[in-house]
């Protein structure tokens, strides 16, 4: 079924009857050729691209819970590819430019909205390092601009310009970047792949990998042993637990990043704003509530859940920054588990295990990588090849000594 | 001596005093600290003949006083010794151990009041202390607004507080705003 | 959070700085033979498990030790705390 | 009929205040909420989608459609529910989410529309042409959408954040939390109860039932005055309880200035409470139930409605009506009878069911539709498929009560379905530990029961704190039971409700599950089922109950919903706290700030720190020409810097050597006493951490220096190593970092300068070469330290007093050194000296530079084993080609742009060719233009190459030569003479 304006008027006018599911509900098969682990937003966009890209058959995306039960599903829904390194920028860029075209593709409203986001700056030496920055983003083919201070005034003037603590001195600005709606991105990609006969198979949780002689042949579930050709983990939150059935161990944490959303209001703020120097950032919702968040928790967890004094830290950077926002009200707080790689840049690579594919370590940047993560994810599975924008993002990089470190914090996950 | 003339840590000629409501709020510049640890093997000493306190405590006598900071690690206090160089006058009195002059390293306030409520009230605002389990000989160090400090009960009526010096125009401000908005309420 | 100082009590997590998995007290032998492959594996490699976990906070605003913290990473229930000397000193015993 | 009698309102005195413009009146002890149903206003606000008409549907804090603007100019506070807004004078509120008056809502076309906004529509439309979604779709939703406006101007109140401690803590002052409040007080406990309503009491004020022989009011006001009495006992009163944190943290937003026409000090304080137990009594939530137009002004909860005629002496209308399928409605009724008011109708779908009192009752029937356009006027009865119309001004709806359990949920524990009380209840294990659930919000709904069951968890609160405490003697209370009997909703064509304020219908869960959207995440985020403002809690419960139907499986087979803190939303301002101007974070001053400020010094923020960035002198109008003058009277004179602001650690005991030998990549224990050397520290991913100075003062003491930026990290990471790492060794180690004041004296007048304040110490270049230190004293006997030291390339010191003395001490040296040329200089000279010697700073010390990059490769010993050594030899670090470069332009009036990225001449300019990028650059009134180093691809072997500086950002390209990166004495003559 193709959705559009005048499909919902004519369901409108017969009463809604003729919607049909958004996806089917099937019993897992005993095999397939490609066993997507994880149906969150990589591994969904996995599937779809593998499917209509790649033109696989067989295939199944197994999902612990619900569909998009994972971060796609708590986060806060910003799209950028503000990047700095070779390694990273790239890739970034391609996932905007899927962002792009996304919704037209897929036949799906995710809202993805280019409202821009503007970095703030505080000091010469971040000057400096913005400028590095856009630079490096528009080399790569991105957009990009450096504002000084009248300049972001006239964007933002509700901002704290006079009273500062860290006064605003200018800002980097990427007009392409916005915000899109997490669930319909999900759903846009977990319909588009039911639509081209990937199983999406729910309340299906992976318990083992059934691996011999180095190749793994598929996967014990809570809903029986599913045949593999080859499988792809994208469970991110997870991936320590999940590659540890297969006999390893990752350069990744998991911390908890806690994300805040405000009651509604009128519209404030149009685009992305963040606040380097009090750990804050924040955007306004189509339905009008702020979104908002700053740092992890700091500690390993898998518990979901934060703790208060992130809650006040995230808060008072948002009072610091912009003093109208303080009778607007804290509604809803949730707490992601996210990958925290030693250099903060993800693993979309082969392991070991022959046919065992992983794609993890997102930290706090797997949303925006959404369409381009599953796209290469699914060229790494379709062609066994590495795609050209994941050339670096590779798991030995580590002991071989070209890690990523964007924020220069090296071996600690909870600085990146 | 020399010729050149001290500033107090909030920048002026004189230390402050100020009262505001039931709290008195004195900037103790006279006061000179200076660090001891212990070293392996150097045995616990007793500088002054004060019995250095254990874990969280804080002790007095006769001028000088003193305070854990860590283990096997105090900072004693000597009472209007701040121009002296009380860091060896402490090393002589604990030739095994390492101590290190700290006399401007801190800031210190001392806060006095008739009774403990309004050292409690003040207390509940400024750190995360348990303002009634925080008796008198207690001596901590915790977080007060982005900022570390040291908190020491010396009596029920009388708290002190060390900061950074380089901080102590905020930690006093912290100080003021707290303790003008239990006086107002 | 709070952290039960062997020393001190119940002190707020606020107070602490955490580093991560207490494996980073196991530092290899940088002089023996194969001690790249080995400080690859200490630097980057963790068990990051769901469940018990002993890692290092350090007590910043308090009293400068570093602690082992063993703690439930799913329930963040803490199971018992101790100085990271202590346990580095028996480590090397 | 609009005030009753009776009530717990004080009718002596008269508060006026206006609800859109229009003037009213109240009394002291109403809320927003109760003075206008006492003025018999039914219409406040409009739904978030359709823009219905909404009245007053709660009580509480659990309201979700009387939402209205509080106050005016800065502080008003939209989003803000009647119901918990309490009445001072002067009140002003306007309702919210309109286009027009709220009696004729432009924007109520919607409505008509409604049938082309069903659940998830904005998934399926909105797509074609793909340019039209910033440009006019969204815009039009983001307009139509949101609730309140925000007044864009800076919150003007004051905000507080406190710690309390405490062995209990109770949250909710109704029957079971005085009750249990009352048990541990008496034992002497330290006890705090916390109440989000500005009187005590919960639903006792709320009922008219008696306790023993009194009113309930009576018994509430008694076992408060004992309260009040107890010094272990803490009230807070008009506190919220929002969430429940890791090992008995609770966070509570105290409202202390809300109810006052401006607040007295703050207006709010978020208290963080550490409580070795809890019990939270916060009491139940009406549920509703969804029949077609259920939505309509004067349509609420019953057991509000009672509240509204108990408490505050309020009743709407004259005709009210009853829709229940409990007991409990019908008591509702006999009180409203009671009361006098007209009760037309009490319709309950039971057959059996019994009138309480003198009243219509149509058992066996339910509502079927009502009529009135901004405002109930009449109610549709349908018994056995036959319906009649009836008046009423307002209908009482009660289909049972949901345990508040929310904070019980708050670590993530799953609430469970209880047949018995259909209702979840909290999970016996899961919660938060130490928490016990008591009263209503245990299950436990009858006053009789309440009393009892808070008593009952005190008491074994304490007993598992090793405390005994004696039961109180508790009053007889009713133990009338409600006997739920849910009816989850009246089948039927038309629009029936669950979510009020995101117009969420009971047709909406029928397309989500016909869509497939079953899972109750689905639902929720398909439908925005239980987002909005009240978070779910008049309608979660309900959504779920009608998912079950769908799917024909049991509630608890469909799902539960867990809660997430803030159990009611909390303002920003409260959270942040504090000082969010100037005082959001410290400012720490150096010991001359004073002198500099005095000499109209610029001040810069680095890190926590104010430093003089310059000194601007009379006739000087760009801050280049000061920087330039204080550059060149260093480099000819003598120029004197505060750099205290580095960071400095006393290293003592038998292995302090051993010890920085570990620390720093190059050799420390090698050091002479007296003498200094650079370290330079790396982490152990063999990238550069920190780099400073070690100055051995005697065998067993050194002080080293850390940067500005890096004090903290690296004093943790030397406790790390000492203790952690290498605990065997004999070390000590403790910031000195504030004692001392320390200063940078540069320029070939230094030794000049110092000679007349130090004491009869020997300063020639024999007795105190570079690279020397001693303690000393100057100035007639004050305690010093110098250091031979040099960041400007020049024949410099760093001289190191007790910081008191550091602002006279600045004074001292340019007064004295004022024939020598003495001038002070700031961060902005000293950056520009140290990018003209080739000394990285911060901008190359990003945690990305390795020692190679650096050209300090050569200094990582090999012979022994320092942190980060090892890892340096893994293969991509040995190939690191990029080398730190001097860079100079080919035109001379070209500027040098740090972030700009180096490029060979003539290639393509994108990632791939990129071949590195400048890192710091200044105007060097040395050279006599601008310079810059950055790290370059092979730079070491490309000097005198031109290469170019692409900053597309701003549009410039510019050829720079790459040159050494030490632009002053390359030999390092000055600095040695």
């Amino acid at each position: 079924m193709r959705f559009s304006g005048f499909r919902v008027i004519a369901e409108a006018l017969t009463g809604h009857k003729g919607w049909k599911p958004l996806w089917r509900n099937p019993d897992p098969q005993p095999a397939y050729d490609y066993v997507i682990v994880g149906g969150g937003g990589h591994g969904l966009a996995t599937a779809y691209y593998l499917a209509k890209t790649f033109r696989q058959a067989r295939i199944a995306v197994l999902e612990k819970g619900w569909l998009g039960s994972g971060n796609i599903g708590r986060n806060t829904t910003i799209i950028r590819s503000n990047y700095l390194l070779p390694g990273n920028e790239p890739f970034y860029e391609f996932s905007m430019k899927l962002w792009e075209g996304l919704e037209q593709e897929f036949n799906f409203n995710a809202m993805v909205s280019q409202r821009g986001i503007l970095n703030l700056i505080h000091t010469d030496g971040q000057r400096d390092a913005y400028r590095r920055r856009g630079n490096a983003m528009l080399l790569a083919g991105a957009d990009a601009e450096l504002l000084n201070r009248d300049q972001v005034r006239e964007m933002a003037p509700y901002l704290n310009f006079d009273n500062a603590r860290f006064p605003i001195k200018g800002g980097l600005v990427q007009r392409r970047a916005g915000t899109a709606r997490h669930d319909g991105v999900a759903w846009g990609y977990a319909r588009g792949a039911d639509i081209h006969g990937v199983d999406l198979i729910q309340n299906c949780e992976v318990t083992g990998f059934r691996i011999e002689n180095g190749r793994v042949l598929g996967v014990e579930t809570s809903r029986g042993y599913i045949g593999a050709g080859k499988v792809g983990v994208a469970v991110a939150g997870s991936s320590s637990r999940v590659m540890a059935m297969a006999g390893m161990r990752l350069p990744i944490e998991s911390h908890v990043l806690q994300a805040f959303v405000s009651e509604g209001l009128k519209p404030l703020i149009p685009g992305v704003i963040t606040f380097g120097a009090g750990h804050f950032y924040v955007s306004q919702s189509d339905k009008g509530g702020l979104v908002f968040g700053g740092d992890i928790d700091g500690y390993n967890s898998y518990a979901q859940r934060g703790n208060l004094p992130v809650i006040e830290d995230v808060a008072e950077g948002g009072m610091a920054l912009m003093p109208m926002i303080g009778r607007a009200r804290l509604l809803r707080t949730w707490g992601g588990i996210m990958d925290m790689s030693m250099d903060g840049t993800p693993i979309i690579d082969k392991t070991p295990v022959e046919g065992l594919f992983l794609n993890a370590g997102w930290c706090y940047g797997g949303f925006k990588a959404t369409p381009a993560s599953g796209y290469a994810f699914a060229h790494l599975l379709a062609t066994g090849q590495t795609h050209d924008t994941t050339r670096f993002m590779r798991l030995d990089r580590f002991e071989r000594g070209h890690v990523i470190d964007e924020k220069g914090m090296g071996a600690q996950p909870n600085l990146h | 001596m020399t010729d050149l003339s001290p500033l107090s840590a909030l920048g002026d000629a004189l230390p402050l005093t100020i009262a505001i409501g039931p709290l008195t709020i004195r900037e103790n510049a006279g006061m000179a600290l200076a660090s001891l640890t212990l070293r392996q093997g150097s045995g616990e000493p007793q500088p002054f003949g004060l019995h250095l306190p254990g874990p969280g405590g804080w002790k007095a006598t006769d001028g000088i006083a003193a305070f854990w900071i860590g283990p096997g690690a105090w900072m004693v206090e000597a009472e209007g010794r701040a121009e002296s160089d009380f860091a060896a006058a402490l090393k002589a009195e604990a030739r095994h151990c390492s101590v290190s002059e700290q006399t401007d390293g801190c800031v210190m306030f001392e806060i006095t009041a008739a009774d403990a409520a309004p050292i409690r009230a003040l207390l509940e605002k400024l750190v995360n202390l348990d303002a009634q389990g925080f008796a008198p000989g207690s001596a901590r160090r915790t977080g007060l607004e982005h900022m570390s400090v040291f908190v020491i009960r010396r009596a029920e009526g009388h708290l002190a507080l060390l900061a950074m010096r380089s901080a102590a125009g905020s930690v006093f401000h912290a100080i003021e705003t707290a303790a003008r908005r239990l006086t107002a309420a | 959070m709070l952290i039960p100082h062997p020393l001190l009590g119940p002190r707020d997590a606020q107070e602490f700085t955490y580093l991560g998995d207490a494996s980073l007290l196991n530092r290899p032998d940088g002089m023996a033979e194969g001690a790249l492959p080995a400080f690859c594996d200490y630097v980057y490699l963790r068990d990051n498990p769901a469940g018990i976990h002993r890692e290092l906070w350090f007590h910043e605003q308090g009293d400068r030790s570093w602690l082992v913290v063993t703690r439930n990473t799913l329930t963040h229930e803490i199971l018992g705390a101790e100085l990271a000397r202590d346990v580095a000193l028996r480590r090397q015993k | 009929m609009t005030r009753l009698s009776g009530g717990l309102i004080d009718r002596s005195k008269t508060l006026r205040f206006s609800f859109n413009g229009q003037g009213y009146t109240g009394h002291p002890g109403d809320t927003l909420a109760s003075a206008l149903l006492a003025n018999g206003v039914r219409l406040v606000g409009r739904s978030f989608k359709y823009h219905r008409p909404r009245g007053i549907f709660a009580a509480g804090s659990e309201e979700p459609n009387a939402l209205v603007i509080l106050r005016g100019g800065a502080r008003a506070e939209p989003n803000t529910r009647a119901t918990v807004a309490e009445l001072f004078e002067g009140l002003e509120a306007t309702s919210q989410n309109h286009v027009g008056p709220l009696g004729f809502d432009l924007l109520a076309v919607n409505d008509l529309l409604s049938p082309f906004f069903a659940a998830g529509f904005y998934y399926k439309t909105f797509m074609w042409p793909k340019v039209f979604w910033e440009k006019l779709y969204e815009p039009m939703i983001r307009r139509a959408a949101g609730l309140g406006a925000m007044s864009m101007q800076p919150d003007p109140d004051a905000y507080d954040k406190g710690f309390l401690h405490c062995d209990l803590l109770v949250i909710g002052g109704g029957a079971a939390g005085l009750a249990a409040a009352l048990t541990a007080a008496r034992s002497g406990v330290r006890v705090i109860l916390a109440d989000e309503d500005f009187r005590l009491g919960g639903r006792l004020l709320a009922e008219g039932e008696a306790l023993g022989d009194r009113p309930a009011p009576d018994w509430v006001a008694e076992a408060e005055a004992e309260l009040v009495s107890l010094p272990n006992l803490r009230i807070l009163r008009r506190t919220t309880v929002f969430g429940a944190f890791d090992h008995g943290i609770y966070g509570a937003v105290e409202r202390v200035g809300d109810h006052l026409p401006t607040p007295a000090t703050v207006r709010q304080t978020l208290w963080r409470i550490t409580a070795k137990r809890i019990i939270l009594a916060a009491g139940a939530t009406e549920r509703h139930i969804p029949f077609a137009n259920n939505d309509r002004p004067g349509i609420m909860l019953a057991g509000a409605l009672r509240a509204y005629v108990h408490r505050w002496a309020a009743c709407p209308a004259d005709k009210v009506a009853i829709f229940t399928s409990n007991d409990d409605g019908h008591r509702t009724a006999a009180d409203l009878v009671a009361k006098g008011v007209q009760v037309t109708a009490v319709i309950d779908p039971r057959r059996d069911a019994k009138a309480l009192g003198q009243y219509p009752l149509f058992a066996g029937s339910v509502v079927t539709d009502t009529k009135g356009r901004l405002g109930l006027s009449h109610v549709q009865i349908t018994r056995d498929a036959a319906p009649v119309w009836i008046k009423a001004g307002v209908l009482g709806v009660a289909g049972g009560w949901n345990p508040n359990l929310h904070l019980a949920s708050h670590h993530r524990g799953r609430p469970e379905w209880s047949e018995a009380h259909q209702a979840f209840l909290p999970a016996p294990a899961g919660g938060p530990p130490g928490l016990t659930v008591a009263g209503a919000a245990a299950g436990q709904g009858t006053t009789q029961a309440a009393l009892m069951n808070g008593a009952e968890a005190a008491r074994a609160a304490l007993a598992d704190l090793g405390i005994s405490a004696n039961l109180p003697d508790l009053p007889a209370a009713s133990d009338a039971k409600g006997n739920q009997h849910p009816l989850w909703h009246v089948p039927g064509k038309a629009r029936a409700w669950v979510d009020f304020q995101n117009d969420v219908t009971v047709k909406d869960i029928k397309l989500a599950h016909q869509e497939n959207m079953r899972p109750v995440e689905h639902l929720k985020r398909w439908t925005t089922l239980g987002m909005a403002t009240d978070q779910g809690k008049t309608a979660n419960v309900t959504a779920l109950a009608v998912m079950a139907e769908l799917t024909g499986q049991s509630i608890p087979q469909t799902g539960t919903t867990i809660f997430r803190p803030p159990y009611t939303p909390v303002s920003m301002a409260v959270l942040g706290g504090g000082d969010t101007g100037p005082h959001f974070r410290p400012r720490r001053l150096t010991p001359s700030h004073e002198w500099a400020a005095a000499q109209g010094a610029v001040f810069v923020e680095v890190g926590q720190w104010m430093r003089a960035q310059y000194f601007p002198r009379p006739g000087e109008t760009t801050w280049r020409q000061t920087v330039d003058r204080e550059v060149l009277a260093t480099r000819a004179g003598v120029g004197i810097c505060d750099v205290t602001t580095l960071g400095k650690v006393d290293v003592q005991g038998r292995d302090a050597g051993a010890f920085l030998d570990r620390l720093y990549a190059n050799p420390m224990a090698s050091l002479k006493v007296g003498m200094v050397r650079y370290g330079l520290m790396l982490r152990e991913d063999g990238h550069v951490y920190d780099d400073g100075t070690c100055a051995r003062l005697a065998e067993d003491h050194y002080v080293v220096t850390t940067t500005t930026a890096q004090a903290g990290p690296v004093y943790r990471h030397m406790e790390f190593a000492r203790q952690c790492l290498w605990p065997e060794l004999d070390v000590q180690l403790i910031s000195t970092t504030d004692a001392w004041a320390q200063f940078s004296v540069a320029g070939p007048n230094a030794r000049r300068l110092l000679e007349r304040v130090v004491d009869g110490f020997d300063l020639s270049n024999e007795a105190f070469p570079f690279m020397a230190c001693a303690p000393l004293t100057v100035c007639g006997g004050l305690r010093a330290r110098l250091f031979r030291i040099s960041f400007s390339g020049e024949l410099a010191y760093e001289l190191a007093v007790p910081a008191r003395y550091g602002n006279a001490l600045m004074a001292r040296l340019v007064q004295v050194g004022a024939d020598l040329g003495a001038t002070p200089y700031g961060t902005e000279a000293l950056g520009v000296m140290r990018i003209e010697k080739g000394h990285a700073a911060g901008n190359e010390l990003n945690g990305q530079t390795t020692a190679q990059m650096l050209g300090m490769g050569k200094m990582v010993s090999a012979k022994k084993d320092a942190i980060g050594t090892v890892m340096t030899r893994r293969e991509g670090m040995l190939a690191e080609t990029r080398a730190l470069v001097g860079l100079q332009p080919v035109d001379p009036a070209d500027p040098v742009t740090a972030g700009a990225h180096l490029f060979a001449e003539g290639v393509a300019q994108d990632t791939w060719s990129d071949q590195g990028w400048i890192t710091s650059a200044c105007f060097s009134p040395h050279v006599g233009s601008a310079i810059g180093l950055g790290f370059l691809a092979s730079g070491t072997t490309r000097l005198g190459e031109v290469i170019v500086a692409a900053n597309p950002l701003e549009g410039k390209s510019t050829r720079l030569r790459v040159v050494s990166p030490h632009f002053v004495d390359p030999e390092g003559g000055r600095l040695r003479d």
